[in-house]
């Protein structure tokens, strides 16, 4: 058995945005009824998370719940438990109509950092960065660039852009040419 | 002559010198300046050459609307072509040569065409150059092209970058004058998020240059006053060098920001294209001045009047020593008294209305000029520049009363709103008769998503040409704006300006009115394109009456400046010759953009490897070291062979396939599309989508399905595997992954939403490898970690275990009739798990194989390929594929539309197995022909080569193809002709050319 | 450039983060159909110039299929809905009579 | 009148004075023996041939704006006969040789320019795909050759050959491929049917078709009622309400094609080049002007402008193909609408209706195919049979899966092709 290497092997752009590989992170795609208790007991148990509401990311550190749509989590672990905690859902509903799947290796996980971070993400997806309409713990799911992506804001005001695995360069590269390129001036 | 004038000029830094280069010459300009007015301050009159008959051409306007200076600018990878100098701010080192002549500026061969005017009317191309035949492609085509464009295209590669940015706004202001700010003042105020964007580097508009006074202040005071509290506002973006390009539907508003143009030693991004959504959109966009329509009006020397103010008081440029203005209406009358007052002469104003202008025709006559009320402009007299006009009646045919010695005039038709913006979604147009103008309609504003209309106009691109009931209007618009995006706007009057009265302008589309053919002939309505009042007169003449016909007989408007000119005057003229009024006539289509903008703008950043994104497989990198060759796969790259130095691609395909049928081969399969489809209906889902069973499968069991559109049509293929009671796993093709994800969801979401199945694509979770060949058994026993025995783990079976201690699920299936094993192991290990079985394997003789190989080997045994044997009309039992469709099922997706008649009929073309008989490959797309010809001549066809490669196997070409009733005909020779004449004769066989039986690869 | 209301995530999505599918509310003819109502099914299209039920995947989104209302010639968009809907529902459908009386579209009205 | 370069140049002697209208503006009559709905090219051409070939003269075009203000006066001018399906092979194999001579049939230059198509492709996939293109337009009798990188290399060398993202595998060239000038199409075809007695009638709008027993009588227009023997629908972009006039329901969907113009140029672009990844062709008009061409936009939609999506996919493919490019700049960007029909091939035929026939279903082809199918529409209307070049656009061919012609093999949906 190797060690397990990240996509972007640790890719990281420094500049006053800086774009970062932000590494191995554990992700299951969750399919269910998002009410049933169940459901909810397990998340709470898996991710130390309740479920999130409609378009919000609720991340602390390595664990979390993001939505994806009414009937689909994203959930965080540390890469290390992805396959522990599918078997852990996967026990906790048997005999609920649900889906859990380890999608860890399936994708491509960046972080864009500092004062700027959102005019870099405005310059690459339709979406309203400004602090009012995109705050801390909002959650999209939306175009990078050609590719579709789903990226969450932090407390710090850091972007958490998730996409597929094979497209993870095209996503890096295309924040990282839109932070050289400098501020707009437009988004605070 | 045109001179820098010693004091004066707003805009200019007379402390910063700048050096630039016009067609060699080295010339003086200063910080501020764009390179029209540099240019006029250094008295080149003559810029460039029109296009149809090379008539010399100077600056007639100072802003966007410019349709004559145009410039190549810059070199090499910074060339840039028909750069309108007056929109070209001025930096040190700018390097600019004129365009369309030869040899030079001053003496241009193709000037010659303006002799032979006469004979090149509107349209005369459509009746002439058409015989002999063979003259049009060889002798007139190409002379026409060669006269083709003004600009030389660019040669090198562009050196510039680009980029996009997304903004939302509640409010945002198109244009920064007084308007404008005001406008966006009043939205601001109300808390509304806006972004006011303005064209030029400068704020303030025609007001600053009029010295009007707004609120009891000069209106460059007032202006940066309000720009300072713009800026103070946090909900308010300002931008300069920003144009509105364009107008969309949902509100959906196009920004082109000039970042680098004015000084290119900036770093950075050369355009930026905001692309923003705003709930309301303010078009304060202004007005253009129109020229008049007289003898000579084209000549360098006549400018617009507004213009020859702008370059005066803005640029401190004289235009002209001696200038004569000509008008319709009293705004030209401030060009002459500013002229006046800076000590330039003002031979005579030649005003077209009898009773001639209000309080500023007072004004200018205390100031001593010549008023001439109820004159014209007869000609303009001078070569390749103005030296005098000829003064005629205006109500008469042009009989010379008087000559007036000068070397400018300052023409103005009246104003026309910049109604671009507002006309792009589709916002309607009025006309006002008083004014002689379209305005803006606001009970037909363009409408969004909601259905209500989501464009205001503000100022004089309302039709307010008065700077109080401007300053009005935008107050209102601004107020109504922020109202609109769901805000309180604040109260409160509006600010006055100190407006004179102004006599009504008179409507006047020709000088003088009853001018003859001779005067009609010189007078110009589009003077990029030379399109002249006789041309219109004829296209109306000839029937061309809609105003579209006329614009494309004649090519009014279609130049650079899309007819920002030329556009009312022309149509004015062809409503007087149909006799109709001019709204009768209509105006053209407004498209985007406003001015042209640059293709890099709209391409951002995505260029080069940035174009479209290239999917790597986890194994990307290995194939990259060991000189892959690749072939896109959709926006997969995958190795297509290994070539080795020195080596053929293909010898190395060749190599490889022989290697992995006596040896072992490794494939990259992971591109492979892998779907989980889970829940209690899954199986009865799977069934329908399949043609065959799925629900019955056993659980452990591989079995290959397909997939048809409702159509009925092959759409896709691959092996599923059942994981447990309610979770299969659905392979698909590269390609498929996406679509038949995005096909189950359609079918679970909008037709069977009460069936229990969940979908997920878990394509890139893994890394697929398939080992394949005899020895791929004992290379997966060297590694260990579970039995890979045919006992344990037979033909169509998978299994889950680890292999030299990588987790792993393998799958016992073959698409090269080999024993074969593909094996999936977690992306994150696929580089490892791939370079083990490359370092185990080597006692083995193990290779990679590419793509080709993969391809040749599946051909041999007959296995068909989507997109090689299918293309959209080709159903399942036109491949022999009957055996996969299920007889016990009621239903499946494209059942029904299999049984429409003809897709039953016996005389479809089938997949047969094709062998040349000397042994050589057909060519790829071949046809077969047969017996006849049709109606038109065509030689029928009987079949068509599907897949055709040679097989290092059996040394041979083989080949599988659809031919009409091909089964039935086994052993037939049909005949395929090759491209260079010859053809190639092939026995129809069975399509099956390696091991028949199948027992190499269930060992 | 378009942009309708996912009604499943809420959000306004751009044309770019959507597919358009196509006449809403046909009904699957399959096995058993007649020719008429197979091809009918399969291939006649209302294609109205005005009022349109269109189907649309908010597929950069959270990938789900919804249905909209909208006016083919002005784009104006009436509302959307669920895909899982065997008609549009009322408020929908009074809100379109408020705008445009009188209107039918296929068996709707 | 006659046009030819001596009649420019008597003209040019006399002051230009003497052109007449190329065309009678008549007022429509009561009756007609044929009707054509639609004064667009099709229809202009089949009014034509309905004069020329069938001697017919009886004859009104309807139409609702001006002379060629549909698509024949918003498409990218290009003509082709690179099919390779039977019956559209065939059909456009026709249509080509008919441009060939059209300027002397028409006494009128359209400005056919067989400057030579060349279609790029990327991968060998699409290297089969066109070899096999080139193998069926061969065998047609047309003309294809495949050119490898060199050969591309030797016709177009300002090309990015070593893009990383999509390397140039080689192109199928077309030489009689090319351009025309559309509107001068459209005014020729009128000139000529005007010439030969037919009635152009402008801002005349067809509100209604009369049928009574099954059978056709006529048609209500914004100018009256106008009685007719036969009545043929060609509206391409309106089709589908024309049609319901007569309560008939197509197999046509109407979607928004852009095209874009840049500020004219010296000439640097010498063919029509179409780039295999991804939807993008472009070409130079004889003013200069690079003209573009890209991909639908995927919703049905009558608004007849340009969206920026599309034109951004084309300006990036644009930007990588040919990197000088970059600091042309966008004029001017439009869009027609377009009848896209199942399989992407057009639909010629009588109706169930007696006297009724429609003639729709262009997608992306319909200006190379004015010749042709005005000539086909005319045999069908005159003769009440197909002509043999055409006799494949049935429609009922959906229905009975006979005669499916699906160029681009997406499986007939109407909005992929």
């Amino acid at each position: 058995m190797s060690e397990p290497v990240s996509f972007l092997g640790g890719r990281v752009a420094e500049g006053a945005v800086t774009v970062r590989d932000a590494g191995l992170q554990g992700m299951i795609t969750l399919r269910g009824d998002l009410a049933a208790t169940k459901v909810k007991n397990v998340v709470k148990k898996v991710t130390g998370q309740a479920i999130p509401a409609q378009r919000k990311a609720l991340v602390e550190g390595r664990r979390g719940a993001l939505w994806m749509s009414p009937d689909e989590l994203l959930l965080l672990v540390p890469y290390a438990e992805a396959e522990e905690a599918v078997a852990t859902i996967t026990k906790a509903l048997r005999g609920v109509h649900h889906l859990a799947v380890n999608v860890s290796d399936a994708r491509a996980y960046v972080t864009v950092e500092g004062a700027g971070a959102a005019e870099v993400m405005a310059k690459n997806a339709p979406v309203d960065f400004s602090a009012a309409a995109f705050g801390a713990g909002d959650f999209r799911r939306s175009r990078v660039g050609q590719v579709a992506a789903a990226f969450w804001k932090d407390e710090a005001g850091a972007f958490h852009v998730v996409s597929f695995r094979s497209v993870g360069d095209y996503v890096f590269d295309l924040l990282r040419v839109s932070a050289e390129a400098g501020p707009v001036g437009a988004l605070s | 002559m045109s001179t820098r004038l010693a004091s004066g000029g707003r805009l200019l830094n007379r402390g910063r010198a700048l050096e630039f280069q016009f067609n060699g010459k080295r010339l003086m300009g200063y910080e501020g300046d764009t390179l029209a007015s540099a240019l006029l301050a250094n008295d080149q009159m003559m810029v460039g050459r029109s296009f149809k008959y090379h008539r010399p051409r100077g600056v007639v306007a100072s802003g966007a609307e410019e349709p004559n200076a145009l410039v190549n600018l810059g070199k090499g990878g910074k060339f840039e072509p028909n750069q309108r100098t007056t929109t070209t701010e001025l930096f040190d080192g700018l390097y600019a040569t004129s365009q369309n002549h030869w040899p030079t500026l001053e003496f241009d061969i193709g000037a010659i065409n303006a002799l032979f005017a006469r004979f090149l009317p509107a349209g005369f191309y459509y009746k002439t150059f058409m015989t002999p035949r063979p003259f049009w492609k060889h002798i007139y085509e190409p002379f026409i092209r060669q006269s083709a464009g003004l600009g030389k295209a660019p040669k090198d590669r562009d050196a510039d970058t680009y980029e996009h940015f997304y903004f939302y706004a509640d409010v945002v202001v198109i244009g920064g004058g007084v308007a404008g700010l005001q406008a966006a003042l009043e939205a601001g105020k109300a808390g509304a998020r806006v972004l006011v964007m303005e064209q030029t580097a400068d704020w303030g508009g025609r007001a600053v240059v009029d010295g009007v006074e707004i609120a009891g202040k000069p209106a460059d005071d007032w202006v940066k006053g309000v720009v300072q509290a713009l800026e103070k506002m946090e909900n308010v973006t300002l931008r300069t060098r920003c144009m509105g390009a364009g107008v969309y539907d949902h509100g959906y508003i196009l920004g082109y920001e000039r970042l680098t143009d004015h000084d290119p030693v900036l770093q950075g991004p050369r355009h930026r294209l905001w692309r923003i959504r705003a709930k309301q959109t303010i078009t304060a966009t202004g007005a253009i001045e129109r020229p008049l329509s007289f003898a000579g009006n084209d000549l360098p020397g006549v400018l617009l009047a507004g213009a020859v103010r702008d370059y005066l008081v803005n640029w401190g440029v004289s235009v002209g020593d001696r200038t004569v203005v000509v008008t319709n209406n009293d705004d030209a009358y401030r060009t002459a008294i500013a002229l006046v007052d800076a000590g330039l002469s003002v031979p005579a104003i030649i005003d077209a209305r009898p009773e001639g202008a209000g309080a500023l025709g007072a004004v200018a006559k205390a100031k001593g000029i010549r008023v001439e009320e109820g004159k014209a402009i007869a000609k303009v007299k001078g070569k390749t520049r103005v030296t005098g006009v000829a003064l005629c009646l205006q109500a008469g045919e042009g009989a010379v009363i008087d000559e007036i010695a000068c070397d400018c005039v300052a023409m103005s038709g009246g104003w026309s709103p910049v109604v671009h913006l507002w006309s792009h979604c589709g916002g309607k147009l009025k006309w006002d008769d008083a004014q002689a103008m379209f305005r803006p309609d606001p009970a037909r504003a363009p409408t969004g998503a909601d259905g209500e209309g989501f464009v205001l106009t503000a100022g004089t691109s309302s039709g307010e040409l008065g700077t109080t009931a401007a300053l009005a209007d935008a107050t209102a618009a601004g107020r109504a704006a922020a109202k609109a995006a769901g805000l309180k706007p604040k109260t409160g009057k509006a600010p006055v300006a100190n407006d004179v009265d102004e006599t009504p302008m008179a409507a006047v589309w020709l000088m003088p009115q009853g001018a003859g053919a001779e005067l009609k002939m010189k007078a110009w309505l589009d003077y990029q394109n030379d399109v002249k009042v006789s041309d219109v007169q004829l296209a109306a003449r000839e029937g061309f009456e809609s105003v579209e016909h006329t614009k494309r007989y004649t090519t009014l408007g279609m130049a650079t400046d899309q007819g920002k000119l030329s556009n009312i005057n022309g149509l004015a003229i062809l409503s007087q010759s149909l006799n109709q009024a001019i709204p009768q006539t209509g105006t053209t289509t407004f498209r985007p953009p406003y001015t042209p903008i640059s293709m890099g703008a709209i391409g951002g950043s995505a260029r080069d490897e940035l174009f479209q994104p290239i999917r790597k497989t986890p194994m990307h990198g290995w194939h990259v070291e060991n000189g892959a060759d690749f072939e896109p796969v959709g926006h997969w790259r995958r190795p297509y062979s290994f070539p080795r130095k020195g080596e053929g691609l293909h010898d190395a395909v060749n190599r490889e396939i022989v290697n992995t049928r006596t040896n072992v081969g490794l494939l990259d399969a992971s591109t492979l599309g892998k779907l989980i489809v889970k829940g209690p209906d899954a199986g009865r889902f799977l069934d329908m989508l399949y043609t065959n069973m799925m629900s019955n499968l056993a659980i452990g069991k591989c079995r290959y399905g397909l997939m048809c559109t409702e159509n009925g049509f092959l759409t896709d293929d691959g092996v599923v595997a059942r994981i447990d009671e309610d979770t299969w796993l659905c392979h698909t093709t590269t390609g498929g992954a996406d679509r038949i994800h995005a096909w189950m969801e359609d079918w679970l979401q909008c037709e069977w939403w009460d069936w229990k199945v969940y979908v997920a694509n878990v394509t890139e979770q893994y890394a697929q490898v398939a080992v394949v060949g005899p020895k791929a058994r004992q290379l997966l026993e060297k590694l260990g970690g579970m039995d890979v025995s045919k006992e344990t783990l037979p033909f169509m079976q998978w299994a889950d275990g680890t292999l030299g201690g990588f987790p792993v699920r393998v799958y016992r299936i073959s698409f090269s009739g080999e024993l074969s094993y593909e094996i999936a192991v977690a992306a994150s290990h696929g580089r490892a798990f791939w370079d083990r079985l490359l370092k185990d394997g080597e006692e083995f003789g193990i290779m990679p194989y590419g793509t080709e190989g993969l391809h040749v080997m599946r051909a041999e045994k007959g296995f068909i390929m989507i997109g090689d044997e299918t293309d959209g009309t080709v159903i399942p039992q036109d491949l022999g594929l009957g055996w996969a469709i299920s007889k016990k099922k009621d239903d499946y997706l494209g059942k029904r539309a299999q049984e429409r008649s003809h897709m039953a009929d016996p005389e479809r073309w089938k997949l047969v197995g094709l062998e040349t008989l000397d042994g050589s490959v057909i060519p790829d797309g071949a046809y077969a022909v047969g017996e006849g010809h049709n109606a038109n001549g065509q030689r029928l066809t009987q079949g068509r080569v599907t897949s055709t490669y040679y097989s290092p196997t059996l040394k041979r070409g083989i080949a599988m193809g659809l031919v009409h009733r091909g089964p039935e005909r086994m052993g037939e020779i049909i005949e395929f002709p090759k491209v260079d004449g010859t053809s190639v004769k092939a026995r129809i066989a069975d399509q099956v050319f390696y091991d028949k039986a199948g027992e190499k690869q269930d060992v | 450039m378009l942009t309708l209301q996912c009604p499943y995530c809420g959000v306004d999505a751009e044309e770019t983060e959507l597919t358009a599918g196509g006449e809403a509310h046909l009904k699957r003819e399959t096995v058993g159909a007649s020719d008429d109502d197979f091809e009918g099914y399969l291939f006649m299209r209302e294609n109205p110039k005005g009022l349109h039920f269109e189907r649309w995947r908010h597929s950069y989104g959270c990938g789900k299929w919804f249905l909209a209302a909208r006016d083919t010639n002005t784009l104006e968009v009436f509302g959307t809905y669920p895909a899982q809907s065997k008609e549009p529902p009322k408020d929908l459908r009074d809100k379109i009579s408020a705008k445009r009386p009188g209107w039918s579209w296929r068996e709707f009205k | 009148m006659r046009y030819s370069g001596f009649k420019v140049f008597t003209e040019g002697l006399t002051g230009n004075k003497g052109w007449k209208p190329v065309w009678r503006d008549p007022e429509p009559k009561s009756e007609y023996d044929i009707v054509l709905i639609g004064g667009g090219g099709h229809g202009l051409s089949t009014a034509y041939y309905l004069a020329k070939n069938h001697g017919l003269k009886n004859i009104a075009v309807l139409e609702k704006g001006y002379i060629g203000s549909g698509n024949i006066g918003r498409n990218t001018t290009i003509v082709r006969a690179n099919y390779f399906l039977p019956g559209n092979s065939e059909f456009y194999s026709h249509s080509l040789k008919l441009w060939e001579n059209l300027e002397a049939e028409l006494n009128y230059n359209v400005m056919h320019s067989q400057r030579g198509l060349i279609n790029l492709f990327h991968s060998d996939g699409q290297r089969d795909a066109f070899a096999r293109r080139g193998n069926a337009m061969i065998n047609q009798g047309d003309d294809a050759i495949l050119l490898d990188r060199e050969g591309v290399r030797q016709h177009l060398p300002y090309l990015d050959f070593d893009n990383i993202r999509f390397p140039v595998y080689g192109a199928l060239f077309h030489p009689r491929g090319g351009t025309a000038r559309h509107d001068a199409v459209a005014w020729g075809y009128a000139r000529g049917a005007d010439m030969r007695g037919v009635d152009l009638i402008q801002n005349c709008e067809v509100t209604g078709i009369d049928i009574e027993g099954g059978q056709v009588r006529g048609v209500r227009t914004s100018r009256g009622v106008i009685r007719a023997k036969k009545v043929a629908m060609v509206a391409a972009g309106r089709s589908g309400q024309v049609a319901a006039m007569a309560g008939m329901r197509l197999p046509i969907e109407s979607h928004i094609l852009q095209a874009f113009v840049t500020e004219g140029l010296k000439p640097v672009i010498h063919h029509v080049v179409s780039f295999g990844m991804g939807h993008f062709y472009i070409s130079q008009s004889d003013k200069g002007g690079l003209v573009f061409g890209g991909d639908l936009d995927f919703y049905s939609s009558y608004a007849q402008r340009g969206n920026l999506p599309m034109k951004e996919h084309v300006m990036e493919a644009a930007m990588t193909l040919m990197p000088m490019i970059g600091k042309a700049r966008v004029l001017r960007s439009w869009g027609g609408v377009m009848d896209m029909s199942p399989d992407g091939s057009p639909i010629i035929d009588k109706t169930h209706i007696d006297g009724l026939f429609v003639n729709c279903g262009w997608n992306y082809g319909g200006f190379k195919a004015v010749p042709a199918s005005g000539w086909a529409y005319a045999h069908l209307i005159a003769t009440g049979e197909p002509h043999e070049t055409a006799k494949r656009y049935r429609l009922d061919r959906f229905r009975t899966g006979r005669g499916i012609m699906d160029e681009e093999g997406t499986g007939s949906q109407h909005n992929l092709h």
